[in-house]
């Protein structure tokens, strides 16, 4: 037990990151419903983002924001900078760039799951493969 | 000493996106969904991630659902699986 | 189709996993990730570009060059929710309502136009009479969810924000007029020419800014060029990310309202929720 | 002017927001401005390419951050020979599809344009970027106009077909997003030359083996390689035609030189051939893909259909050659990038032309089409010869460079593929011939006086001068593919 609780620490974000992403990509694939999909689609962006976050952390650092210069002032940042002190700023950035990306394309594939139905009057993919083969 | 928050967390994201997945009625989902944006967000903010957090609430678990009901409104509650 | 789908995820899982083998341990400092780079960013951002936050310093100066093309891809979202769905027809029927007696009129014929005044109102199709705690409570908050907004793009140095994020707060306070009261509301206030002018103008601004440092002498989205034209040289790169970030706010808010304004009303911009 | 390798980026970027801005204040502005922007855009890819023929490899630091902090553009021979077929292209096309768009987007005019705009600015940073975050940004920028395009092209079943489109691309970027963060996991950097600078140390890595894995199958998806194509045939044939033809010639092009990319710059020849032994499978997948895109394109009854199937042929010579590991398949796949690019566009620009006046394409329908549209019918001949692997064309000498890699690897079944789907383009291309040239309009006089009598209709001038422009540079480009392999490839691979 007192060896397992530091692995499992070690590495249980990045094991349940997986699981996240199986789930978002599982119903990506076989779910029948193109709104359920794009859940799907979501869960499965939002599984990378935990990922990358998670490589960003690192153990007794605080928030990525200098605090000794709070305020501006010219002189503030005469006090010596240490990187141990504070958390890994790029992969956060990386992730509000894929955030914004996520959303972008959650809303143009909103706004397509919407015009699918004005067409064919259902999302359910059974419903519309049967639809398109009538014709 | 963050990782008992962490680990507890990460759990429920885990059963909010089950849940969402396997909802039969998108409403709820929608709100399912919420609510695992909002999980994320809090992990992420617990990790010290607070930029990503703050994005991810207002984006996630704010304007990402307001389209998802709206979509919603507009094409049907109902679905079989 | 799960079958399958099953196999791929397993394998997919399955392929995750082995890889996570030889990843450090989660927070570990000594990891190559918190090493090699990462270290550089905290130690000398603050001196180089005097914001102490440094995920903007990162975000609006280092790889300024990702957000500028991250604003771009919000404002392609919004081009696209708008030309998938926007609808100029007008629709056939229409429901009007008579103020002084309550009477609804629902007109069949598009020509028939009743003049809506003091007598007549338009109205949507499922009507629900609105909630005077509801419209009041939204009336009294809007206001300060747009100053908090812009409080979040101006702070966005200092603490947790920016351009995004304030964006997306002040286009959810026009989202909340719209579903407060109702579409019609936000539509009359704001025009939709304003906003799709207002989401290329927000991108307009970071590339503008990004691209005067060229003819300046220096390389694209080098801010420190701009000093000559700031009132305060000393901190030309936090100035210049703070106008790259008022850009990004100004694109996010337009478009944010964009994206909801025609999802809700299949792009007819009369009636939604 | 040091600033021409971001200008390549940034003049068409600049000009889809005026473009935009235009579009409601004055619509019919947004036409030269895109103009404007995609010449600036060339100029300053051909001043690019110039300067690295002559002085080597330009570095242009974003910001002015040294590279491994900030984003670079690092342009090479490789890059500023697609950069300038992408500007190029992109601006041809522009110029021919004034009239179509008017006939197709009418009252969208204005957004057309900018959203045109938008995804050539994507794929001109995708290919001149040296930094693997701001990749995925761009990917994304391409995805994002492209499901916006489906959907506009065929209001009936576009949006659908885009909505699946948006799932495939999302996987595809996402598994490439994911490949990005195990390197920057495993190196603690996202720029392509830092990144290779610390990769050979960690060989025997299983994380280095799964982000290679992770990248290529999201790369894969993204230019439509045979068991992940489904997206694309729908894709295409359903987007406006001004956009299929910049579209189809180029996405895919551009994907396989990310592969390219990836393969020489970051992970580098001697982890991928040496430590990993997975090129034999690659190899059979690509052929698997050339032969399944050839009998697929052999069922269809519509043109557009038709080749878009090609092109997942013409997909597989590409990610053949340049698995083979040996410099002849590897200059063999880089001369298919150009030349490939240049033949689709000639077929679609022809067949842009077709559409334009005939508003259908099945097969059918191309009844005569020789008598009443000779010029066109003209170059899509030249270009479907091209396709084919006609000697002076420049189809066949990338063929001869990738069948000479195939035979000196041993990879005989790869070879005997590429003459195979040269035979079955051979035949679809005849099939279509016969149909336009010897079945007459309606009830004809057999197949000699038939075009003379009947009266010709041809496209818009413009769209027809670019036509011939194209077609015959099928045939300049191959005479000079020698110059072009001793300038760029071969200095290149070294």
């Amino acid at each position: 037990m007192t060896d397992l609780l530091p692995l499992i620490v070690a590495k249980y974000n990045y094991w349940l990151y997986v699981i996240l992403m199986m789930i978002g990509l599982y119903a990506m694939i076989a779910k029948n419903n193109l709104i359920k999909k794009l859940v799907g689609m979501n869960i499965f962006q939002t599984a990378i983002i935990l990922f990358y976050v998670s490589i960003g952390y690192k153990k007794d650092a605080t928030i990525p924001i200098i605090q000794s210069a709070h305020g501006g002032g010219h002189g503030a940042h005469e006090a010596a900078i240490h990187a141990a002190d504070y958390i890994n700023p790029l992969p956060h950035v990386l992730m509000l760039t894929a955030i914004v990306v996520s959303v972008a394309t959650f809303g143009v594939a909103m706004a397509l799951a919407v015009r699918v139905y004005q067409r064919y009057q259902t999302l359910e993919e059974d419903e519309l493969r049967m639809r398109l083969s009538e014709k | 000493m963050h990782w008992p928050i962490d680990l507890i967390v990460l759990t429920f994201v885990i059963f909010c996106a089950i849940a969402a997945i396997s909802v039969k009625d998108l409403l709820g989902t929608a709100i399912l969904f919420g609510a695992y944006s909002f999980m994320m967000c809090l992990l992420w903010a617990v990790m010290g991630a607070v930029d990503v957090a703050f994005t991810e609430a207002s984006v996630g678990a704010g304007v990402s659902t307001v389209f998802f009901v709206a979509a919603v409104f507009r094409t049907s509650r109902r679905t079989k699986d | 189709m799960r079958v399958l789908a099953f196999i791929i995820v397993c394998l997919t899982g399955a392929l995750l996993l082995y890889g996570t083998g030889e990843f450090p341990d989660w927070g570990d400092p000594q990891s190559p990730a918190s090493v090699h780079l990462s270290n550089v960013y905290i130690e000398k951002a603050l001196e180089q570009t005097q914001v102490p936050n440094l995920v903007t310093a990162v975000l609006a100066d280092y790889r300024g060059f990702d957000t500028m093309f991250e604003t771009a891809v919000v404002f392609c979202a919004g081009l696209a929710c708008f030309l998938l769905l926007r609808d100029f027809r007008e629709k056939k029927e229409r429901y009007y309502r008579h103020t002084p007696t309550g009477v609804i009129l629902h007109v069949k014929d598009s020509k028939k136009i009743i003049k809506v005044g003091k007598e007549f109102a338009h109205m949507d199709k499922n009507w629900v009479p609105s909630d005077l705690i509801i419209k009041s409570v939204c009336r009294i908050l809007i206001p300060f969810i747009q100053i908090y907004a812009l409080y979040v793009v101006a702070h966005g140095d200092f603490s947790p924000g920016g351009g995004f994020q304030g964006g997306v707060i002040f286009g959810s306070s026009l989202i909340l007029l719209a579903i407060s009261y109702d579409l019609k509301t936000l539509v009359r206030r704001i025009k939709e020419k304003v906003l799709g002018i207002w989401a290329a103008v927000g991108v307009l601004i970071y590339v503008g800014i990004a691209a005067i440092c060229m003819p300046m002498g220096g390389n694209f989205l080098d801010y420190s060029v701009l000093a000559p034209l700031v009132w305060d040289p000393h901190h030309v790169r936090a100035l210049g990310m703070l106008g790259v970030e008022i850009g990004v706010g100004i694109a996010v808010t337009a478009v944010m309202a964009i994206i909801y304004i025609n999802i809700v009303s299949e792009g007819r911009h009369e009636e939604g929720l | 002017m040091d600033n021409y390798p971001a200008l390549i980026v940034v003049a068409p970027l600049l000009a889809a927001l005026f473009a935009g801005i235009a579009a409601w204040i004055e619509e019919r502005l947004s036409y030269p401005i895109a103009v404007i922007g995609l010449a600036i855009s060339t100029f300053s890819a051909i001043m690019t390419l110039m300067t690295v023929i002559a002085s080597g490899t330009i570095h242009y630091r974003m910001a002015g951050w040294a590279p491994p902090m900030g984003i670079e553009y690092r342009i090479d021979l490789l890059n500023a020979m697609v950069l300038l077929l992408v500007s190029g292209i992109a601006f041809l096309n522009l110029i021919a599809s004034y009239k179509s768009v008017e006939q197709e987007t009418s009252d969208r005019a204005g957004s057309f344009y900018t959203i045109y705009l938008l995804f050539v600015t994507g794929l001109l940073g995708v290919t001149a970027t040296g930094d693997l975050f701001n990749l995925y940004v761009l990917i994304e920028i391409t995805s994002l106009t492209s499901y916006a395009m489906v959907a506009l092209g065929d209001k009936d079943r576009g949006p659908l077909a885009s909505l699946n489109y948006v799932f495939i691309g999302v996987i595809g970027a996402s598994f490439y997003l994911l490949g990005v963060g195990y390197l920057y996991l495993i190196t603690g950097s996202l720029n392509m030359m830092d990144v290779a600078g610390i990769l050979p140390a960690l060989k025997g890595s299983s994380t280095v083996l799964v982000a290679f894995i992770l990248c290529m199958i999201g790369v894969w998806i993204k230019m439509a390689l045979f068991p992940m194509h489904v997206w694309l045939p729908n894709a295409y044939s359903y987007s406006p035609v001004a956009f299929a033809r910049m579209v189809a010639p180029l996405m895919t092009k551009v994907m396989v030189y990310v592969m390219i990319r990836l393969m020489v710059t970051v992970f580098g020849f001697e982890y991928i051939f040496e430590t990993l032994n997975i090129a034999d499978a690659v190899v059979w997948l690509a052929t698997l893909a050339i032969l399944a895109g050839g009998v697929m394109a052999l069922a269809q009854k519509n043109l557009k259909k038709m080749l878009t199937y090609i092109i997942v042929c013409e997909i597989g010579y590409m990610v053949g050659g340049a698995w083979m590991g040996n410099q002849l398949g590897m200059t063999g796949a880089i001369l298919h990038i150009l030349n490939d690019a240049i033949m689709t566009f000639a077929l679609f620009l022809a067949v842009g032309n077709m559409v334009y006046k005939l508003k259908k394409v099945d097969l059918t329908d191309l009844k005569g089409l020789f008598g009443k549209m000779p010029w066109t019918m003209t170059g899509f001949v030249l270009a479907a010869f091209s396709i084919i692997g006609v000697p002076p064309t420049c189809g066949f000498f990338s063929k001869w460079y990738l069948i000479l890699g195939a035979l000196e690897k041993g990879a005989y079944h790869f070879a005997a593929a590429l003459i195979i789907s040269s035979l079955i383009c051979a035949v679809l291309f005849f099939k279509v011939f016969e149909i336009c040239f010897f079945e007459p309009m309606s009830e004809g006089h057999g197949h000699g006086e038939s075009h003379s009598q009947v009266a010709i209709e041809e496209a818009p001038i413009s769209m027809l001068i670019i036509t011939g422009f194209v077609s015959l540079s099928l045939i300049v480009v191959g005479l000079y593919s020698g110059t072009i392999v001793n300038t760029i490839i071969l200095p290149f691979l070294k």
